[in-house]
């Protein structure tokens, strides 16, 4: 099935330059160390912690409602410090996920209501399913599916994999379009399937 | 798989009569016919830790392929937990993020280096089993040495040694002539002087120890009995209390290649490197095969016409053209044509061996289509797949002479067709309506026009069936 | 010695914490109601921005030296408005919601656990990432529960003591956080913040 | 700070990498299966422990429901699903492609002939194994002792088999089966639990309900089984019988469920749950009395070695206390009517293995595979690829003394 548009409301968006969109009901904290590299999607209640550390994501990220992008920590003899976190691009993390991961490669996808432990490595092309909770610095190899608490490798992803995230994420963010309003105030598109809209 | 259940609605029929989504699919393009993970033959190509991914295959003797960490329940390492500074000084031992399990806890002492050299725990009865092993074998050994004695007459009695014993009243007489011989033989193997390896059998006892008072008496302490899972993790000891966990061994992960059966080209061959994603030949059908999403439908209704918009996308980088055809009467001629068995040869090789290959039958999986689809007669014409294209957005229709009633957009690969459905009357309300049809797309073999220099690429026509899941019957009166 | 200030927010009640304690607000000050009556944050804890804490069914007293970080909800449901007490050196990590009778010192909640109302834990025990605990029950001391089926073991040492990232976050905090001053009424802040 | 960053995290990696690797498939080895009811046991040639024990079930690659491989329907579905199953053994546990391996399948005598013919074309014509040989399980338990006669009883998960061997040849006339087993002793413990539960008078909210109970997985029942029920003796047995007022049951004990519910355990529940094994049936059978029975079937020069070579094998024959009932079963029963002149044996002898009975069968098949004997017996893949015909004891057409 084809995806359906999903509607935003553009006052509650800032969109940049580089296509990034943001909602403006996410917490975005220490910006001056995040890297958004373009056409990323934040969106509302999620929270990115670029105060304790540096995030960067790839391009096409989706950071769905209510997810946490934390840098972990670890400890040392002299203290504690912070590690960036990293992020590839074609990603997608669905709602209210936290991710705690040191580095997420491209064409990954993180179900809802994941746990991603600390210092924990996600490689391109893996897939975390629903409700799992990786334990912290656990490698999840390319294309595999892990599940579970503790995640474990439940099945391998088709070959294919990097394609479909990548027609996946793109698909999203062309669908991820402000809310129309007809002269009535009204959403048209519940009125007359508009074609176009749905075409790419 | 939430993304991919956008393509688990629309399932193709392998050759060998499997169902699979397009993605977990190939197209050898050898034969040029689709292949899926049941008719190809899987590969181990490298072998790699998932935790540090290290590659412990190819160049690597089998002694050195040792990379595995070991766990209990997953089981990462943690590293310097001493106070000490210096690192001479540091100690280390094995923990478990998640359960928060320690080497400690089952008193493995700790260790000074980080990497190797943790205890490696050995069968408790290896010595015996040894003996036996080597009395087994022994056994064997003479049994093959005997070959040329009576190996025919003893391979005889070998063979049937069960069902002539059915006389509950004893042995028949051919039996125990059988037995002599056999006591013979034993008696040869045991005197023989080759093999002066004996073994001493284990000897039985009545004196059995009574249940333990404890069972009676003592409390259940949930928290110190492991798990039946966690028991069968080490095997030989099965241990019945939490402080004699051990830490086992974590399992390592294959890269696996696929190889047509058929013609024994590769489908589709990875890098050897587990963290690369890349692919020396990567054959998936979701690169050939022609996409087919639905966008939408109207209400689907019992015998009423319901109109249904696809979306066809080319991802092969040559253009295809598709046309749509009925599918065949079941098990008629030509649906059993379709599913194409795969061959027994033998072939002769040097040595004048027969070596045999390929053996296996087409395994059909019926599927009752519940709805009828009116399928358009018109070919469509599908440009190539070009990734820069995508941004550019003034794409052109004209040159396709498309039935506007049929094709209602087109944008660089993709074009959106229209058609009409009619589920079946005698459908339930919210049953599935599944309609199936054959899609024939052309294939476009570039291999040859490289290879053979200059001759035009070679077009073959492909007929793939396709099965797709609308969606449910809706009521009549919620109209 | 303490002092302390009692300040008042929205809801009309008690919002107390302790000078040492960093409170982070976040950006936008949309999440008045973050903080809801009776509530006292010892000394040396640390609150990472978006933690919600409801004192509406009895006080909430929060000890020294804990870290709760965002998106954690503290609910006192207590069934007798009694005041939930969380002891000290206790880790509340991202999602996590604890509604329990009361809680000891040292102890890890994991991501997005679940600590029911009727529950009492007690030192250094560690609730695993998304484990519920919805029983009447007395978790004791070095406990672990851990797994899909909230399995549950006993440690043999307490979990590693979080000073030093405290430390570090007390540090580094106030430099990209307003924060939430003892001695300044929480109206002042959010009216600052959001100007 | 970031130098020890960099120098913690090369550390960290490097620690990672532990060595002690176990076991790919070296060229001259192969693999051993003993495809249980439950579990399945599988491990090398020659190995003393098998490498793991997986349960014997597939996720339907079509419906995605799990499904156990004995629960099938025809030939083709048995097919499908050992195709999953066979692939998860070898690609996911042995990490190496089934292709031109060697293979022993421990099994029992009886197994069904479908079955047999399904693997072998499982692992023939799907995997193209080398070579693959069956072995009866009773008897290659034997090889774990080196002894030649025994009897051997199987208690398994769904039932208790029973065959003796006599200098190495099994005595088939005197085989016997019951189904009871480990998911006898399950379903009884659900009925106890059921019955528990209804009998409380005030509904306590964190209790389960009976609804509870007859919705419970069979893996907990299974854990409540091995963590707390034991075999009792025959005379604690007896009280129970009489209601002896003096009985003390053991302690009870509350389960937690993962919903936050509780099960209530009680002591007599602990003691009496494997009582399924030792009850008559209808046809007046127990595991006592198929030893008994069997032993009346064979010869009489056979009854003594017999008896006294007795083999417990099969997972639940590892019950705390089982082995000592049993004896107790015997002896009480050698002294009754029915078997007082029938048999002519004063005593009862048993076998302790090199190992845990749940895996006795396959070390046995791991031995026997070790040796030569494995390439003189096993079907070769061009041997089946001729004749597609899998040797049987039953099948008379590779039996026939020409043959």
């Amino acid at each position: 099935m084809e995806l359906s548009n999903i509607y935003y409301d553009k006052e509650h968006y800032v969109e940049t330059a580089s296509g990034n969109k943001v909602s403006r009901k996410s917490l975005v904290a220490g910006a001056q160390n995040i890297v958004l590299t373009g056409k990323v999607i934040i969106q509302c209640d999620a929270i990115l912690r670029g105060d304790l550390a540096n995030i960067r994501t790839g391009r096409y990220c989706i950071i769905s409602k209510g997810v946490v992008i934390r840098p972990p920590f670890k400890k040392f003899a002299k203290g504690v410090a912070f590690f960036p976190l990293q992020m590839g691009d074609h990603v997608f993390i669905d709602e209210n996920t936290v991710v705690n991961a040191a580095s997420v490669g491209s064409y990954v996808y993180i179900g809802k209501n994941v746990v991603v432990g600390r210092r924990s490595i996600l490689k391109d092309c893996c897939y975390i399913a629903d409700n799992s909770v990786i334990p912290p610095e656990t490698t999840v190899p390319s294309f595999t599916k892990y599940s579970g608490s503790p995640a474990a490798p439940v099945d391998e992803l088709p070959e294919c994999t990097a394609d479909l995230m990548s027609a996946y994420t793109r698909n999203y963010f062309t669908h991820f379009v402000p809310r129309p309003r007809g002269p009535e105030g009204v959403n048209v598109w519940e009125k007359k399937p508009d074609i176009q809209a749905l075409s790419l | 798989m939430a993304f991919l259940a956008q393509q688990e609605a629309v399932i193709i029929a392998c050759t060998c009569g499997s169902l699979k989504p397009v993605c977990r699919t190939y197209f050898c393009r050898h034969c040029f016919v689709i292949r899926c993970g049941n008719c190809v033959s899987n590969e181990v190509d490298s072998i790699y830790c998932a935790f540090c991914l290290d590659n412990v295959t190819c160049e690597h003797s089998l002694s050195v392929r040792s990379h595995t960490v070991r766990e209990t329940t997953p089981q990462p390492q943690q590293p310097p937990v001493s106070k000490h500074a210096t690192p001479s000084n540091r100690a280390y031992y094995l923990a478990c993020f998640f359960c928060r399990w320690t080497s400690r806890d089952s008193n493995i002492p700790d260790q000074k280096t980080a990497s190797g050299s943790w205890p490696e725990r050995s069968n408790t009865h290896s010595t015996r089993l040894n003996v036996l092993l080597d009395y087994y074998k022994s056994i064997g050994a003479l049994e093959k040495s005997n070959i040329n004695i009576d190996h025919q007459s003893y391979m005889k009695y070998l063979r049937k040694p069960t069902h002539l014993l059915e006389d509950q009243f004893g042995f028949s007489a051919n039996v125990r002539k059988q037995k002599v011989e056999l006591l013979k033989k034993k008696n040869l193997i045991l005197t023989d002087p080759h093999s002066k390896i004996t073994v001493e059998g284990s000897v039985p006892t009545d004196e059995i120890e009574p249940l333990s008072e404890d069972f009676i008496t003592k409390e259940i302490d949930l928290l110190s009995i492991p798990k039946l899972e966690q028991r069968f993790n080490i095997s030989d000891l099965q241990p019945d209390h939490v402080s004699q966990l051990m830490p086992y061994h974590k399992r390592l992960m294959v890269k696996q290649s696929q190889r047509c059966r058929e013609c024994e080209h590769n489908v589709c061959k990875p890098e050897y490197n587990p963290s690369s994603i890349k692919f020396k030949i990567q054959l998936s059908g979701y690169f050939c095969i022609p996409e087919i999403r639905i966008i939408s439908y109207t209400p689907l209704i019992a015998g009423q016409v319901s109109e249904i918009t696809f979306k066809i996308c080319n991802q092969f980088k040559e253009s295809t053209t598709i046309k749509f055809k009925q599918l065949p009467p079941k098990n008629s001629e030509e649906d059993l044509s379709y599913y194409k068995t795969l061959k027994k040869e033998i072939l002769l090789t040097d040595n004048l061996h027969k070596s045999t290959i390929l053996m296996e039958e087409a395994r059909i999986q019926e599927v009752t289509t519940t709805g009828q689809l009116d399928l358009p007669k018109c070919e469509l014409v599908l440009p190539p797949r070009d990734d820069a294209a995508d941004c550019d957005d003034l794409a052109d229709n004209q040159n396709y002479n498309d039935d506007p009633k049929i094709v209602i957009w087109r944008k660089c690969n993709k074009v959106g067709v229209r058609m009409q459905i009619t589920p079946n009357p005698d459908l339930t309300v919210g049953s599935m309506v599944k309609v199936g049809f054959l899609l024939n797309f052309t294939y476009t073999n570039t291999l040859s026009s490289t290879l053979e220099n200059k001759q035009a690429p070679q077009i073959i026509p492909v007929d793939v069936k396709m099965f797709i899941d609308v969606g449910v019957l809706s009521d009549e009166t919620e109209k | 010695m303490v002092e302390t200030e009692s300040l008042r927010n929205t809801s009309g009640s008690g919002f107390k914490v302790t000078s040492g304690a960093i409170v982070c607000i976040a950006d936008n000050s949309t999440d008045m109601e973050r903080f809801a009556g009776d509530v006292t944050i010892g000394t040396g804890s640390v609150l990472h921005p978006r933690v919600y804490i409801s004192a509406n069914g009895g006080h909430v007293d929060i000890g020294e030296g804990n870290i709760i970080e965002e998106q954690v909800r503290i609910n006192n449901r207590l069934s007798d408005k009694g005041t939930m007490v969380i002891g000290n050196n206790n880790v509340f990590e991202v999602g996590c919601i604890i509604e329990a009778k009361a809680i000891g010192d040292n102890n890890v909640f994991e991501s997005k656990c679940y600590v029911g109302p009727e529950v009492t834990i007690g030192n250094g025990v560690t609730v695993g990432a998304k484990c519920n605990l919805t029983a009447p029950d007395t978790i004791q001391d070095l406990s672990v529960i851990y797994g899909e089926n909230c399995d549950q073991r006993l440690a043999n040492d307490k979990p590693t003591s979080q000073a030093s990232q405290r430390e570090f976050l007390s540090r580094i905090l106030p430099n990209y956080h307003k924060l939430f001053k003892p001695n300044k009424p929480i109206l002042e802040t959010a009216a600052l913040n959001s100007m | 700070m970031e130098s020890e960053v960099k120098k913690s995290m090369t550390e960290a990696r490097k620690s990672l990498k532990l060595p002690v690797y176990e076991g790919l498939l070296a060229e001259k080895t192969g693999v051993v299966l003993d495809i249980g009811t439950k579990y399945t046991k599988y491990g090398i040639f020659g190995s003393f422990q098998p490498k793991g024990f997986v349960m014997s079930q597939v996720k339907d690659p079509h419906t995605g429901k799990v499904r156990s491989l004995y629960d099938y329907k025809d030939a083709d579905d048995l097919y499908a699903l050992l195709i999953e199953f066979i692939r998860k053994i070898f690609f996911k546990y042995f990490v190496t492609s089934p292709k031109d391996k060697r293979i022993v399948v421990v099994e029992s005598v009886l197994t069904p002939t479908v079955w047999r013919n399904t693997l072998a074309k499982v692992l023939f014509k799907h995997f193209e194994v080398l070579s693959l040989l069956y072995l009866p399980s009773h008897l290659v338990s034997l090889c774990t002792l080196g002894i030649n006669t025994g009897l051997v009883l199987d208690i398994g998960y769904t039932e208790a088999t029973l065959l003796p061997i006599f200098e190495g040849v099994p005595v088939l006339c005197a085989w016997k089966d019951l189904s009871i087993g480990g998911k006898s002793v399950e379903s009884h413990i659900r009925t106890l639990l059921k019955n528990e539960v209804e009998s409380q008078e005030t509904p306590n909210p964190h209790l389960v309900t009976v609804e509870d109970i007859e919705n419970l997985s069979e893996s907990i029942l299974e854990d409540i089984k091995v963590c707390s029920c034991f075999v009792t003796t025959k005379e604690r047995h007896d009280e129970i019988l009489e209601n002896n007022p003096d009985h003390k049951y053991p302690n009870n004990f509350l389960y937690p469920l993962k919903s936050g519910k509780k099960i209530p355990v009680s002591g007599l529940l602990r003691e009496t749950a494997f009582e399924v094994l030792f009850d008559l049936d209808l046809d007046m059978l127990n595991i006592a009395t198929m030893i008994l029975d069997s032993l009346v079937c064979v010869s009489r020069d056979m009854k003594k070695p017999l008896a006294e070579n007795i083999l417990l094998t099969g997972g639940t024959s590892m019950t705390p206390g089982l082995k000592y009932r049993l004896l107790q079963e015997l002896r009480a029963l050698l002294e009754s009517s029915a078997y007082k002149d029938k048999l002519f044996i004063k005593n009862f002898k048993f076998h302790e293995f090199p190992a845990k009975e749940n895996y006795v069968a396959w070390l046995g098949g791991a031995i026997f595979a070790a040796t030569e004997s494995y390439n003189k017996r096993a079907i070769q893949k061009d041997a089946y690829l001729n004749n597609n015909i899998i040797p049987d004891w039953c099948n008379l057409s590779v039996n026939l003394p020409s043959g």
